[in-house]
């Protein structure tokens, strides 16, 4: 059997004396994109900052392609191929558009020593992204983030993983603030990270959203997974509904694991 | 005519209100324009004081030596652009000056060891604290080494402590010093007008009589010449602020008239409790 | 909700971590010099501390606002001078010039709020900019000639301020009693009441705070004022134990203050602030300083020995803290 | 996108505020003394200007990555005398002391940089407490004595560093030279590099440049020691320059650096810098204390003067954001 | 004919260049739900930010009740009886939830002098009204906001407007990070509200929400009002998608004014 992109086994994560997740186990296969439910405070922001290494775990293991990896800051999961856009599109406001995108990877032109950023580069690819995502206004790549509408903020820290395709993608919660044309953007812009062999963890509160375009469902409560193989395509929006809110304890197929 | 008073002294030291005090009489005496400017010991910023005063072809400037060697080039600047320059407070050898116009730390420093040995107040083995507002400022470092030319052959150990330049806190660190010392200390020299003007302040507070340890140090301030009349200094070193800083504008005019000044003026006293009241009647302005 | 041991909530507290350092502090400079707890020692300590404390209790609601006040050392040094000049020249009686001196304070406070909520300039260059100007002041209505205040002696308004009397072997300064009175108000208004809640919003999250129709403005300019208004009372006091009033008294408190509210736990940036903390912080910078003199440190390491303990403090305070978040 | 024009485009800078503020400022003195403008105050303004301005570009840069160094004022004062000291000592040439004491500088910058990052110690209280140890050293290892410096003449690191010569009626020091280089170099970095992109968000949002890879820490910890480096530089270039090398020099410094850094629109809170802005803060400070004592103003009140001219200055500076970005 | 409860006339903002809201005329009529829908950057925002006293209008005026007022600030909005929740949900996050919902409005024991909080009163309101928006989790009131999960952090905004009944609640994409039981709790609330005399505008992205609650929508696009009379009763959520979108220019009934 092929290895699992990420598998993550009996994670536990307390803060203080929070526990956010409770001895999770949770996988994701090569080229599948995972939807990750549960009511609010389940524990789905923390099990991917756990995985993004954004937060450090109490206990449990990670394993990327079957190799147990540690991950101690955000760049050791970046580096392991993991991209994360969180819940609350963590951009720099008083930066511009195309220098949010780029940051951490911004292109170098001329010789490597003067270390100089390819600033047309960048907003000419910014500028294609915007519209990749669904962003019709024509707003300028060097505006500064902070004059930005809220769902325009968001289809910014989007446009930033469709660049950079990473073997994962983790997408917390994206089309929250997101109108009818940006999330259909993102959908799109899911379904064809697949298509180019990518895996994905989506999040997102609209099932509707997660119906479109996911290939299993996770479903998180109280810090435990509840059900980890609803196949979307043989579940009714209903039903999955229940298990979320914890009124039936439907386990999907036979456990991945 | 205008002249420039330029000082490394801070406008927070009691002594330099004297100074500053013997330049604004002699600008209302003689009529002339005096612009004063204080530089709290920072060496670049007094010298584009000096140089300022140059650009803005003062008649005179009168300035004090932040450091020796320091105004080396500068005075042979003033020299070049024929702005006559009196040197005054602090000596500086070195340096083309016109004239000079004070005393000599690094005398005064001598004197004051030298006091405390002839009266048989310190002998050999014995410690002396040697508070001063901020160490490393030149007057406590010039006089150090006056004090330091008698103490160590004699074998008389001592130690500078930083007492900050503010009255509060001057307190809280002597009282400090001496509640810990108070056995090991034989003698204190108050390298500072503000060090020796606390004493009393001190004493009282730690419970020292005043005599029990003898005192000596700078008397330019009220506080101290109290001191000395009451008895918690023994002797304190007058250094004439209003009369430099009026002798030297007056060097200044002169030269500035054609007359060259071809020699320095020196000043100072140490006075004891009989003749401390001659001073306190001056800083008290009868 | 769990149930946890009373020693276990003492240790989750913010203000444990400054708690800790203060008995190790207090320990060590003990053990080198047993004099370090003599009444003569504690009594001298207290005497500053108290004046310096005042300012550093207002500081403290100050900066929880989310603003900082960089001319409290300047007032310290202003108000004590305004005072006397008034009462040496005979215009006024020595109560009148106090509160006269009061009033100025507070005008200026009223001037730094007015420059920071009105013209949204930061209260560092305000506040800076505010301390060159006082500080020039004093400096030139005086002719930087010290003040005399030896008149102050027997007058009612100096013994309710400063007079002194004997406990036991200790010598307590009636500042103690108005440094107490302020902790407890001062306490009771950052933690109890809708004032107390509003200043932390103003600092947390000015925007909200606002959106919920705090007159975040008013708040931050109360505040300035109460600053300005406290470290004029600690100068006056301060002046009248000392018998000085020197106009360039003060000089550098402004930093002794801030440091020591943020070792006491409240936040640089606003937001959070312990009023506990800051008395901590209060005695840990003061103790220090009195101890090192104390257990014999060489006068010229002298700041080396204060800035590495700062570091060293800190150091720990952080580990602490960590140690206690983490909650592994 | 509308097309402007060339002015309204530059009106629309946030270097523009400050410029008029310089304007406004050179015209006022030049009218009361036209001698303000002779090349002799010119090149002598400079001198001291550039060395100050040192540091103010490099703290640029640790500002708006979101910290701030007080303790370059120390090293300002600490290094020449390590130098001297080395020197002086017949220990090592003088390109070896000076090559020593950069690395010492930098050291305390790195050491810095580690409490702030590692330990999460904010940078206002560690770098107070290096300012402490540093000048406390300072002082301790010279027993407060100056160091020598005469013996510099001559040589050729003192020529390369502030050699002097004239370009008309215009004494121009190497330093100048120094500093240009200073201001191209980091305001390129600033703008046009990977790593200046880095440096803004490190201030602007670090938990969203962590999130995104970028080495805040060590962005943080490079600019620290970048910051202490220049200190030092400055701290010799002037003592070269002066022939004086006193432990207590740059006292103060730290203030009068972050006030020019911030009067050239670099904020406070991080995120947002500009070199531009802060060389014409740097003139802005400077030109000031030039004129205020070429004007004559009288010595005591030459603080207020400073003060009430930054409280001025930031008026008009707010005001001139404010119609600028009002755009109703 | 009764005057409408808020009337906003030619309302005109510009940030700068940026023309945010351009002659925008918008009314809500006492005891309605008005669902104010449009992508990203259309100006909703904006509009409810001006109507709320957080941002001066360019041009235009309002009237509230029929007169005309002028809004320096938020609490002068407060004052006219105006409440909101904005979208980045304003909270405190170093405050208490209980401080945070009372803030400003603190309930006050004891002499009035004492200016002092009645901290037991508001932990016990907080803790009912975090029931009633639907946190089944047991969390303390004393819990600093910043520790809670986005879709938490969100609820506790909407259990502050809950609590104190304005004559106007304004929601700026109130549903957007909440799950299932939280969403359910908070239409449920938009409706009390209108039972017990209120006016609602709600903003939110999910149109499958607003129609569940709304009286009337009204679609922006790009600063202008291009549909104001929409009943959720008779149109199709698809064809309101393509107002929104720009596809077809519905004005649905008559306008209003
Ligand atoms: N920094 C923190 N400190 C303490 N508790 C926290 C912290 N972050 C999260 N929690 C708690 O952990 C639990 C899980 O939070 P998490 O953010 O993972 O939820 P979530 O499933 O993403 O919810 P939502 O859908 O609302 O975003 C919550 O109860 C929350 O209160
Ligand atoms: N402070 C600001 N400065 C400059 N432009 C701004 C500012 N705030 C908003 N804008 C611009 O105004 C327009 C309208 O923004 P607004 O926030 O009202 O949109 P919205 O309809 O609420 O969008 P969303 O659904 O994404 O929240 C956007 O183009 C935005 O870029
Ligand atoms: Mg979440
Ligand atoms: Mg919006």
């Amino acid at each position: 059997m092929v290895e699992p992109l990420i598998k993550m086994e009996k994670i536990r994560k307390s803060y203080g004396r929070v526990t956010a997740l409770d001895g999770v186990d949770f996988q994701v296969n090569h080229n599948e994109i995972v939807g990750l439910l549960g009511d609010n405070g389940a524990g789905k922001s923390t099990l991917i900052k756990v995985l993004s290494g954004a937060v450090p775990l109490t206990s449990g293991a990670i394993h990327v392609r079957g190799k147990k990896v540690d991950f101690h800051s955000t760049s050791d999961a970046i580096a392991a191929g993991i991209e994360t856009i969180y819940q609350d599109s963590a951009l720099v406001t008083q930066l511009s558009i195309a220098r949010n995108l780029f940051l951490g990877r911004e292109p170098i032109k001329g010789p490597r020593f003067l270390n100089r950023m390819d600033q047309d580069e960048m907003n000419r690819v910014a500028r294609d992204l915007l519209k990749q995502v669904g962003i019709s206004k024509n707003i300028p790549p060097t505006t500064p983030i902070g004059s930005l509408s809220g769902g325009e903020r968001q289809a910014v820290a989007i446009a930033r993983a469709m660049y950079f395709d990473s073997d994962l993608i983790i997408l917390d919660e994206p089309t929250n603030n997101l109108g009818v044309a940006e999330t259909q953007g993102v959908l799109s812009f899911v379904r064809n990270a697949r298509d180019s062999g990518h895996s994905c963890i989506f999040i997102a509160h609209n099932i509707h959203h997660v119906f479109q375009v996911v290939d299993r469902i996770v479903v998180m409560r109280r810090g435990k997974v509840v059900a980890d193989n609803i196949d979307p395509k043989t579940t009714s929006v209903a039903a999955v509904e229940d298990v979320i809110t914890g009124m039936s304890e439907l386990t999907g197929g036979a456990h991945a694991h | 005519k205008t002249f420039y008073w330029v000082s490394h002294g801070g406008p927070a030291d009691p002594v330099w209100t004297y100074f500053l005090a013997g330049a604004k009489q002699w600008a209302s005496d003689t009529g002339n324009t005096v612009n004063t400017s204080f530089h709290n010991g920072d060496v670049a910023s007094q010298q584009e004081a000096v140089r300022a005063a140059i650009a803005a072809k003062a008649d005179g400037i009168v300035t004090t030596s932040p450091d020796p060697g320091s105004l080396i080039e500068i005075a042979k600047e003033a020299n070049v652009a024929k702005i006559p320059i009196i040197n005054f407070n602090t000596p500086d050898p070195k340096a083309s000056f016109n004239a000079y116009v004070g005393g000599n730390n690094v005398v005064f420093g001598r004197n004051w060891a030298q006091y405390l040995v002839d009266k048989g107040l310190v002998k050999k083995g014995d410690h002396v604290w040697m508070p001063v507002e901020i160490p490393g400022a030149t007057y406590g470092v010039q006089e150090e080494e006056g004090i330091k030319s008698v103490f160590e052959p004699l074998g008389i150990t001592y130690e500078v402590t930083e007492a900050t330049l503010d009255q509060a806190e001057v307190i809280n660190r002597m009282v400090d010093y001496l509640t810990t010392n108070r056995q090991k200390i034989n003698a204190i020299i108050g390298l500072g007008d503000l060090v020796t003007g606390s004493i009393k302040r001190v004493f009282d507070q730690v419970g020292v009589k005043p005599g029990e340890i003898p005192v000596v140090g700078w008397g330019n301030s009220l506080d101290t010449t109290q001191e000395v009349l009451n008895g918690y200094v023994n002797a304190a070193q007058w250094q004439d602020p209003q009369a430099t800083s009026y002798v030297a504008l007056s060097l200044a005019n002169m030269a500035a008239s054609g007359i060259p000044p071809g020699f320095n003026v020196i000043t100072g006293a140490l006075y004891e409790k009989d003749t401390a009241q001659v001073y306190d009647n001056i800083l008290s302005g009868k | 909700m769990e149930h946890r041991s009373l020693i276990q909530r003492l240790v989750a507290k913010p203000e444990f971590g400054p708690f800790v350092l203060l008995v190790v502090e207090v320990a060590v400079f003990w053990s080198i010099n047993p004099d370090f707890l003599s009444p003569l020692n504690i009594s001298n300590t207290l005497a500053f501390t108290v004046e310096l404390g005042l300012i550093a209790l207002a500081m403290t609601l100050l900066m929880t606002s989310g603003e900082f006040d960089l001319s409290v050392g300047s007032l310290f040094g202003f108000s004590p001078v305004l005072m006397w000049t008034l009462f040496n020249a005979g215009v006024v009686s020595l109560p009148l010039a106090f509160v006269v001196a009061l009033i100025v304070a507070a005008i200026i406070g009223y001037v730094n709020g007015w420059f920071v909520t009105r013209l949204k300039i930061p209260s560092f260059l305000v506040t800076l900019g505010m301390l060159l100007v006082v500080r020039g002041t004093a400096l030139f209505v005086t002719d930087g000639f010290p003040q005399r205040t030896w008149k102050a002696d027997g007058n009612w308004l100096a013994t309710i301020l400063v007079g002194d009397f004997y406990v036991g072997p200790f010598r307590i300064y009636a500042s103690l009693f108005w440094f107490i009175a302020a902790v407890i108000i001062l306490g009771y208004l950052l933690t109890k009441t809708r004032t107390g809640n509003w200043i932390q919003a103003a600092g947390g999250n000015p925007g909200a705070a606002r959106a919920r129709g705090v007159q975040v403005d008013r708040v931050k300019v109360g505040l300035f004022m109460l600053s300005s208004t406290m470290a004029a009372l600690a100068g006056i006091i301060s002046s009248i134990r000392t018998s000085a009033a020197n106009p360039n008294s003060g000089t550098g408190y402004e930093l002794e203050v801030i440091a020591m509210v943020v070792i006491g736990g409240t936040a640089l940036t606003g937001g959070r602030g312990t009023i506990i903390g800051t008395v901590l912080g209060i005695l840990i910078l003061r103790i220090m300083r009195n101890g090192i003199v104390l257990i014999g440190v060489p006068g010229l390491a002298y700041n080396i020995f204060i800035g590495a303990i700062i570091l060293g403090m800190m150091a720990l305070h952080s580990w602490l803290e960590r140690r206690h978040q983490a909650g592994t």
